[in-house]
């Protein structure tokens, strides 16, 4: 998994690449924690090369929305592969958190 | 079956997830069914080295994997103590955000992904969860 | 010319497809118009489908620029074909208008 | 030289526009410099109808245009009645964006984009702009 966090006045946008499992899931936790430790409640989550999410990632994403909207922001999710939504439904994310079909949407709703 | 052993270890995840995958795409499963099965397996193995071993190399994961006329057959063997599934309860989304616990989605998205689950535990030739996905005509 | 807007939380983007010139350049000034009469002063003008802008073109968007400063926000344009930009500077729409080179970083910078 | 003549129209821009850039694209101008004789093409035309003819549907427009050994050559001719160039200053964009006018960037913007801006006024035979851009070792 890599990670990248692009600034924009009113959100990060943070993009993961490849698998997010148990392995990887303390990165990304770690990577959405320095954000919200910067101050910053903004984000979208970038999944456009996310091939892989379990529910130990998913469960890093709600804890982040709980973070996030505690400093009166949020996390929005974008580009969510067909294939994972089930899963994200059945985890609870879809409940929690918008999912957003392309970047601009999803940052011009901050 | 073909199959495979894999120390219990949270960096062979990817290439359990590899192995199952390939044997479902070639079941002519389409992408949302091989994601399913390899999420499947995904949270079964990591369920095995968290509560199963209590840690990362503590044990070994046997994965047999095959094409059945029906659809495709995962069976995950481990050699930890053993749980009772029944007593576990399915998570509960209807909370408020913040009393989310962040836990317990692993077994229902097992039940989900795939037709069939089906534990057994024996102390000695080892515990054997078996995961059946079938073929449906949309496939 | 052809004109499509899209509305975000703090600005509207609007897309122009073609030739911007005497000709086609009041049907823009209506829309940027239209935007600014809605109170909303922070407008992305998405450059991407335009072939061609005369000075008539430019100066509709340095009054646009005129009056989305007066009520607080901005103008910004994104997507400028190379060859339409030593014209943008010399008609002095480069002093006055940010240039962004993605629509997500325009949209972004409100 | 191929010569086309128009009505002084603003819904003929887009054909002048087209019959010069064809032409400059046939010398090998890159897109830049194709955009650049267009545009200050565009911006003559502008200028005839509305400061020459005084509004649309007044007066008539001849466009000739060919490449020469050095470049392209561009003659408008128009049956208005003249200006004098010397009298017209440059645009001036050291203002605040507040005290900006919206006037007077199509004279400087065809100076710029070609090498070479004539004008000949003529009662009789009619005014004739000669803009010429060369072609230089980039293009
Ligand atoms: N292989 C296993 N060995 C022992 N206990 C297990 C095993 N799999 C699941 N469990 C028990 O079932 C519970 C629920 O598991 P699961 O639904 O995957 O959620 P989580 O792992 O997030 O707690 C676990 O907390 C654990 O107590
Ligand atoms: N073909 C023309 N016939 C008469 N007057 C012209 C012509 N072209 C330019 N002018 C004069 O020169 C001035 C500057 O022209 P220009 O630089 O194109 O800016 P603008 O058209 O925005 O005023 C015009 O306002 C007009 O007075």
């Amino acid at each position: 998994m890599e990670l990248q966090t692009t600034s924009y006045k009113r959100c990060d946008v943070l993009k993961a690449s490849g698998r997010i499992d148990s392995q990887t899931a303390p990165a990304l936790e770690q990577a959405f924690n320095a954000i919200v430790n910067d101050g910053k409640s903004g984000i979208v989550f970038d999944m456009s090369a996310v091939d892989f999410i379990s529910s130990r990632g998913l469960w890093v994403l709600l804890e982040t929305q709980k973070a996030c909207k505690k400093e009166g922001g949020k996390l929005v999710l974008v580009n969510v592969a067909e294939e994972m939504k089930e899963s994200l439904d059945l985890a609870g994310v879809k409940h929690f958190v918008e999912i957003y079909a392309d970047l601009i949407t999803a940052v011009g709703s901050f | 079956m073909p199959t495979r052993k894999f120390i219990g270890r949270y960096e062979n995840l990817a290439a359990i997830g590899k192995f199952v995958s390939r044997i479902a795409q070639k079941a002519g499963f389409d992408a949302a069914q091989v994601y399913a099965v390899q999420l499947a397996v995904d949270e079964a193995c990591t369920n095995i080295i968290e509560h199963g071993y209590g840690g990362e190399g503590l044990g070994e994961i046997e994965c047999a994997c095959d094409i059945t006329p029906g659809g495709v057959t995962v069976q995950l063997r481990d050699w930890s103590a053993g749980f009772n599934p029944e007593d576990i309860p399915s998570p509960n989304y209807t909370v408020p955000l913040e009393q989310l616990k962040p836990r317990g989605a692993g077994l229902y998205l097992m039940r989900q992904m795939m037709d069939d689950v089906q534990f057994s535990f024996d102390p000695v030739r080892g515990n054997l969860l078996t995961m059946k996905k079938r073929k449906t005509d949309s496939s």
